[in-house]
């Protein structure tokens, strides 16, 4: 999820806290300094032995790189020190609570990792004969199954590669059914509340709908009056974007009204499926009029973060959008045999096409099957039913000290506003603090309906004992907040670096190497 | 269940705490009819790590690996060795269990190697700069399609016979969305020059590929320089990373935006992703680039750190307005991308480039020997296209059966081609004298 | 190798130095805060599914156990951060320089862990029918080839653990061949140099034999002239026990001369290999009339050290030893398949017995052999000249500020006395402040030949950067050394702990955890 | 080469400022004639990754592994399955590649686990205390005795006629180099009781194992009550750790020491090692115990840590007067046993043990079945020999062929003991019903 959506990025007090003893090195104990691979290498090395070339003629007719690219190469040695060196700058969920809310950081099962390696799934192509992977496409199926046995739809896209390219998925798909009704041209206007991430605007503009913002009511749910009201006039009306539990940590509790009201209305329900690791086994979407869903299986079913992706979006689509569902998809076969539909004809004549090169995130897909598997139906509900009693536990510790967005219970994630804090003191100055502490902060400035908003989402992997130390220590930042601390501004004081100045970032942006970077490669 | 912490004691003292009867309070704004009671079923209970692993384990039974026999398939994705060094990093606890690093002071281990990455791919294109990754290779393709639209504020996007099918096929579905024209030249195993004649004042952009889908290398700077002359950009595209060491890179050709896919660099094949996109342009043209970027600036102190940076294009900050949709993209394969590229460093890529491509000529003259068999791609890298006097299909059927996976058939990609004969077939480092000597042999029984 | 031989473990000067700004959490920034299993975990929980036992009667007639371990059982999420948190308070070669002379800390190649695990090496049982691990004994056999080869010498014993075992086994094999000569109980000495390693004398008693031991001379080699004379009346003398390359990091240049007059006293020559790696390629022990040398795979071949091992300990032989080399064995037959030895008659009715079971350290062994493939014979002998130079370029930019033990070009470590050292600081000083300099401190106090000894080895898996930048910090903590600087005394500063308390540790022994340890589990 | 990080340009300038005219300079002092000029002949040159996994994955190919089909082989060594995080956490550089902790300020991370460690091994064997690892349980065993003979002052070592036969061959080897005597019961598969009319005064212990080799548990009570009226101690061994789970413990049954291998927790078969030993003693016996031993302490701000104790019972300090010679022990192993340990506790444990008890249980009645099979081991843990009415080896022979893997013959171990028709096999929570099945199966026909 997203930080300082203020889109105010953070200018350090520079200069005021230098830390005293330097050490000659640059090291300090166990943190080691790491310079660019471009200060520590030369392009004349190299860190892997390969066999001499034979020198024989090209075929090449001439088409040769003329310029060096004057990259270094690392021996082994200093390449695994780079890196190991570098991850311990690092912030992990394997290092403790990573709160941050709409993310759903929980841990990473390493028997998923090992089993993603194995060469029958880590070393096949994803354009050798069918026959020679039926064991691929069969794994593929079963979690296909999973999901829309956990959802209750009937079909799902098995291709998207994240949330953002299932939300693409999804209105695509709607945009397909638009076209087949003829109506594409006039229903342009998608309804998307305030409180969505910033994915879901930016969606419906790449498919070429107009956005249409709805309020949240004060309890932190879409507006039903105001929904009346924009669908007063339905005629230009494709659908609506909603996230169920929204980005508040609520359950839409009038979802399927307003499900009623979008299709009545002519319109599509877009489900943003991000929260769903509060309500598996709970609830199926399906159950709920919704259209079309993503499922971002890096949150939910717990394939790693890796530090911004590789996710994976399967989106399923309800019996009105099958029908327009991407390519590629797999077809079992009478004889028991998995084929793959990868052309937008025959079986697949109405599909919207394509929306990436083969067939999806199958290195994700392994982890996703093995973490289900591994819960097991009984095991989901638990781990949903889990992480909604973290947060709610999160919520009811901290609702003495630091101003809860809305009253009552909480889903995965509890939302706070900067209501309590001292003038002076920001969101981010609390987020800072947490990081002397040993955590990484909750999301900051979003839901943007939410003045200065605090989103924690501890997740079901969480022990008590981890979730009362993360309180205790958010309660003293918390109160020093309300106190107006001004030490808070400096925060944090422990972490690898003090505070970036993001600003200068922006405003000169150097964005690549160079000896020392010319004018002419900071944007205009 | 092995990954959740709580005890029923801890559970009962929540709630205490919470002043909650049960869980089920939580979820009380579920509508009563959607409530679903007990478990969902039709799917099993949890299971131990030896069951689940024996489960997957004989999925991955069913599934030839390409290192287990002679292995020639490429189209898009190849099969290289990857240093263990590198999926030893990318298993480091604080690289894979980390977000994407929005709290630069804790997550400076991501941040410089997204630079150092963001670097390597500058200079491996010949490009000005490059973003922190898109996912993959043909969704690149389509995000630079609709970037060279907003940048030229013109609709039409031409794309080459050459292209490959999938790139051009994800590139349209994003730009009908959008209300553009898409323009495929037809397919052609040399054709990608006729994208110079294809451009005109209404045409945003070209997009041509080298290596192409049929493994032509072709330089496309008369396709440059025609479409720079129409007021277009020239969009190019590579699917094997490799080639940079040895082919003639987008920079050279006056592209203004180059994307390709980096599997073929520290990535292994997992049928087909998670890949790693990669997505360089022209300084002039940042502002209106998709995809994250990395920056360099100072903390408190005053010491060199790395944040993220010009936001303001982007889906989090700027919601509608935002040059693309795209928020988790592909980090540790870029990790992976990066650090296999800071193993091989210039002199060992051009190595590797120059051993991919000796052992595709061996390959090729393999082949030539043939009665019946020609080569039909003129210039090549690692990848060429040959003509068989059978049915393609039947032919890598035949060669399946004996252990060997012989490359694609063109028809797969290309349905209406009338290509029913053609191979295409990839050789890299890892293939051997003998591998060659099978597929060779094998053929020559079979046609 | 050993830290502070002299056995006046380290007291610090307490609550001198309290950290101020403390956190709530006890972590600080990334550094966590990790109790023990023992207050994270309880016995009623555990990390691991199996499947229910059917609860059929049991065939242990009776012999249950009656009590409880009380050992917790942690789910994953929590046994990960308790291992990851830990982690993160070592010192290790992938974070830097570790210059523990006689220990050759250098890079461990990850290929090596890789093939390590291949079912094939890693998922066979040592008993298994020997037709079904033709390929793990080739491999052995491959591997005895190298180091063989290497040595110049015509047998190796495979099965030694470590190099302590490799030890026992050339002195079980002296101690056989005595025996066969009808001497042993006459021939009971055993040479051994003061500056020996700990293991050596250790070794020979528990060999039964009485360990006599030689000065070194001023220029910290085996005196010859004492050796003359301990020689003098050789009826007693079993042999002698001598590391070459030495322990002082010297190459003991009279080695032929004293082999001869070993031999010459009827003696057998013992050397201790644990230094190979400087002379890989340049020179073979076999040339040197040495009769037995254990070789430490865990230093010379790379193995990593694991926090303590596991090692491997080859040990080869002389033709007048090889009779009595211990089982088992490995013989390669006519047909070309490999059988194993695995008692002590026929085809080894000479060999001194068994010195542990099963066939020895094949985890090691698939490590070993992949670092000599990669390496090669010409690898080999370039990396034992960069371990050399790269002790000598530290020996010579050191040279002028601390002092070296020894006149001369060094082999593969650098040795520095404290004699440079103002009153009142001591070597510890100096290696505590080396890790606030981001360094894991040199040895210390060993070799017992030279004051407040401080021994560097490099290791030829350093960069020349590196290497400067440990000189710079160095230099400047010698130079503090020698200025009497107070501030040393209580270093480290900026480690996870600050000095530890090992004389209290000693004094009241407390060796695992207790609820709250009552007294009767501190020795007396 | 990729590991060697000095150029040639690093590797003249630091002659300079050593002041050497080249490397020869620094092998002045080997003897003229043995120096060695040019390469080591013999050896191939160096190679690069794919080249060298290629080769030994070829040699990996050549052996059966334990996961490939029905897998019965125990005798010392254990197919246990082991959770993929014990193998993730041993591969973190801060544990793989650092030394032993002689420095705790930077190495609290080894230092703790091993507190960990100690606190498993005493709890699980019920002794006071245990230290820090030895090589593996047979070595565990001999230095086991040659303690007792230090503190009884005594020369005299018994072992039991149920001993792991390459655990007395060790024992035999240290023992006798020290004129120790060593007295061996004849091979019995039900007779460690034997051990109590074994001792007398000049005994220094007695050696008994439970399970012993042939898989028999017993109580060895009446031995240690035995031993102790003469003064010797009792030595208690077992080499299936997971039997400690649900088999009476050394603690339990009077023994003065407790030694066996760890391999079953957290470490794979490996064809021998590198595996675990484990030593544990009463409290009074501390000060003669081999091995390290790791302490908790205070540092200088008073904060808990942890260290190397009581070293002067090692040869680093006392050097001839050392209680052994063992430095370099069993670290990564024994992370691997107390990270494994950690997941299962005491609750897993149990479980785990009870699973392999009733494999074994349904595993002996399949055999049983069979006419001409008879199960001689009176009572077990998972293991247990049986005698066919064939010579063992043919039958191990013939199931080999079969592709199961049947067990250990009896003959192989004990040459002398005239056991050539009995088969010692053992089953864990690796054993299915079908393997079972198949064993069975294949025995019937064979027989
Ligand atoms: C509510 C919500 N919707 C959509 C997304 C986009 O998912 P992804 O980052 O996988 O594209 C996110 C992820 O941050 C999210 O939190
Ligand atoms: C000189 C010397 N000899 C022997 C040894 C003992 O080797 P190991 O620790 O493998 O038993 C060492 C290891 O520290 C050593 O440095």
């Amino acid at each position: 999820m997203t930080m300082n959506n203020t889109g105010r990025p953070t200018t350090p007090i520079h200069g005021k806290a230098k830390t005293e003893n330097e050490t000659v090195s640059g090291s300090r104990g166990l943190l080691q300094r790491e310079d660019l691979i471009f200060e520590v290498g030369s392009p004349a090395t190299t860190g892997v032995d390969l066999p001499a070339p034979k020198g024989r003629k090209t075929r090449l007719g001439g088409v040769e790189r003329r310029t060096q690219t004057g990259l270094p190469g690392l021996s082994e040695p200093q390449a695994v020190r780079h890196y190991v060196r570098l991850s311990q700058r690092n912030y992990a969920i394997d290092l403790g609570l990573f709160p941050l809310g709409s993310c759903t950081m929980k841990h990473n099962p390493r028997l998923n990792e090992k089993l993603a390696r194995l060469p029958g799934f880590a070393d096949i192509h994803p354009m050798q004969p069918q026959a020679t992977v039926q064991g691929a496409l069969q794994l593929i199926d079963e979690l296909a199954t999973w999901l829309k046995t956990l959802t209750g739809m009937p079909a799902v896209a098995m291709s998207p590669k994240a949330g953002a390219h299932g939300e693409l998925c999804g209105m695509m798909s709607i945009r397909a059914a638009l076209i087949a009704r003829g109506e594409s041209d006039v229903r342009k206007r998608v309804l998307v509340p305030a409180s969505a991430h910033g994915t879901n605007p930016a969606t419906a503009i790449q498919c070429g709908f107009v956005v249409d913002e709805i309020e949240a009511n004060p309890d932190g749910r879409v507006s039903m009056d105001q929904l009346r009201e924009k669908l007063s006039e339905p005629s230009d009306i494709a659908g609506i974007m909603l996230t169920n539990p929204n980005t508040c940590g609520l359950f839409e509790r009038d979802i399927k009204e307003i499900a009623d009201l979008i299709h009545d209305a002519g319109g599509y329900f877009y489900c943003d499926g991000a929260n769903f690791n509060a309500i598996v086994g709970r609830v199926r979407p399906g159950d709920l009029g919704i259209d079309a869903m993503h499922i971002n299986l890096h949150k939910t079913f717990s394939t790693p973060h890796g530090g911004g992706g590789p996710g994976s979006g399967p989106t399923v689509l309800s019996e009105a959008l099958a029908p327009f569902a991407p390519v590629p998809f797999i077809v079992k076969d009478a004889d028991g045999l998995y084929h793959l539909v990868e052309e937008d004809r025959r079986e697949a004549e109405h599909s919207f096409g394509r929306l990436c090169a083969f067939h999806g995130q199958m290195g994700m897909f392994v982890r996703a099957i093995s973490y289900m598997l591994s819960h097991g139906a009984d095991g989901l509900k638990q781990a949903a039913e889990d992480a909604v009693l973290n947060a709610n536990y999160i919520q009811a510790r901290m609702r003495s000290v630091m101003t809860a967005a809305f009253d009552g219970y909480c889903m995965h994630e509890a939302l706070f506003s900067d209501a309590f804090v001292a003038d002076g003191i920001e969101t981010i100055d609390i987020a800072k603090a947490l990081i002397d502490e040993g955590y990484h902060p909750m999301t900051m400035y979003f839901p943007l309906v939410v003045k200065g908003a605090m989103l924690v989402e501890p997740t079901e992997t969480e022990s008590k004992a981890e979730l009362d130390r993360f309180c205790d220590a958010l309660e003293q930042v918390a109160r020093r907040a309300a106190a107006g601390d001004q030490s808070l501004k400096q925060a944090p004081y422990f972490a690898p670096m003090r505070r970036l100045d993001e600003t200068q970032a922006a405003r000169k942006p150097v964005l690549r190497w160079i000896p020392e970077a010319p004018p002419a490669l900071a944007a205009e | 269940m092995r990954y959740l912490p709580l005890t029923p004691e801890d559970r009962a003292e929540m709630l205490r705490v919470i002043g909650a009867p049960s869980v089920d309070a939580f979820y009380e704004d579920v509508p009563r009819t959607a409530r679903l009671g007990g478990k969902i079923d039709g799917l099993p209970d949890h299971q131990g790590e030896l069951a689940v692993e024996r489960h997957l384990s004989a999925l991955a039974a069913r599934n030839q690996a390409a290192s287990a026999g002679p292995f020639f398939v490429g189209c898009g994705a190849y099969k290289h060795h990857v240093p263990a060094t590198v999926d030893h990093i990318i298993q480091r606890s604080e690289f894979l269990t980390t977000y994407t690093p929005y709290q630069p002071e804790v997550a400076q281990g991501t941040l410089q190697t997204l630079f150092e990455f963001q670097t390597q791919v500058a200079a491996l294109t010949a490009m000005d700069l490059a973003n922190a990754s898109m996912y993959d290779g043909s969704t690149a393709c389509a995000e630079a399609a609709v970037m060279a639209c907003r940048v030229t504020k013109r609709k039409k996007v031409v794309l080459s016979g050459g292209l490959h099918p999938h790139y051009a096929a994800a590139t349209k579905t994003l730009c009908e969305a959008q209300g553009l024209d898409v323009v495929q030249l037809p397919a052609a195993i040399d054709g990608e020059l006729e994208l110079a004649g294809a451009a005109d004042g209404e045409t945003a952009c070209v997009i041509g590929q080298s290596p192409n889908v049929f493994g032509t290398v072709t330089d496309l700077t008369p396709v440059s320089e025609a479409a720079h002359n129409q007021g277009a950009l020239l969009v190019s595209v590579f699917t094997e990373a490799v080639s940079l060491g040895l082919v003639t890179p987008p920079g050279e050709m006056g592209a203004d935006i180059a994307v390709g896919e980096g599997q073929s660099i520290g990535n292994p094949l997992t049928f087909g992703g998670p890949y790693v996109g990669l997505f360089a342009a022209l300084q002039k043209l940042v502002r209106q680039m998709p995809g994250r970027l990395c920056g360099e600036t100072v903390d408190a102190d005053g010491a060199r750190g790395f944040v993220l940076t010009l936001s303001t294009r982007e889906q989090h900050i700027r919601r509608d307005k935002a040059t693309s949709n795209i928020c988790t993209n592909a980090g540790l394969c870029a990790l992976a991308f990066t650090a296999h590229m800071t193993l091989l460093g210039e002199k060992g890529l051009a190595q590797l480039a120059t051993l991919n491509h000796e052992a595709a000529c061996d390959l090729a003259d393999a082949l030539e020997a043939i009665d019946g068999v020609e080569i039909v791609t003129p210039r090549f890298f690692n990848e060429f296209a040959f003509k068989t006097p059978m049915n393609a299909e039947a032919v890598l059927a035949m060669l399946a059966e004996r252990g060997i996976l012989g490359g694609v058939r063109a028809s797969r990609l290309l349905p209406d081609a009338h290509m029913d004969d053609v191979i295409i077939c990839a050789a890299t480092e890892c293939t051997t004298e003998t591998d060659i000597a099978a597929f060779a042999g094998a053929l020559k029984e079979i046609v």
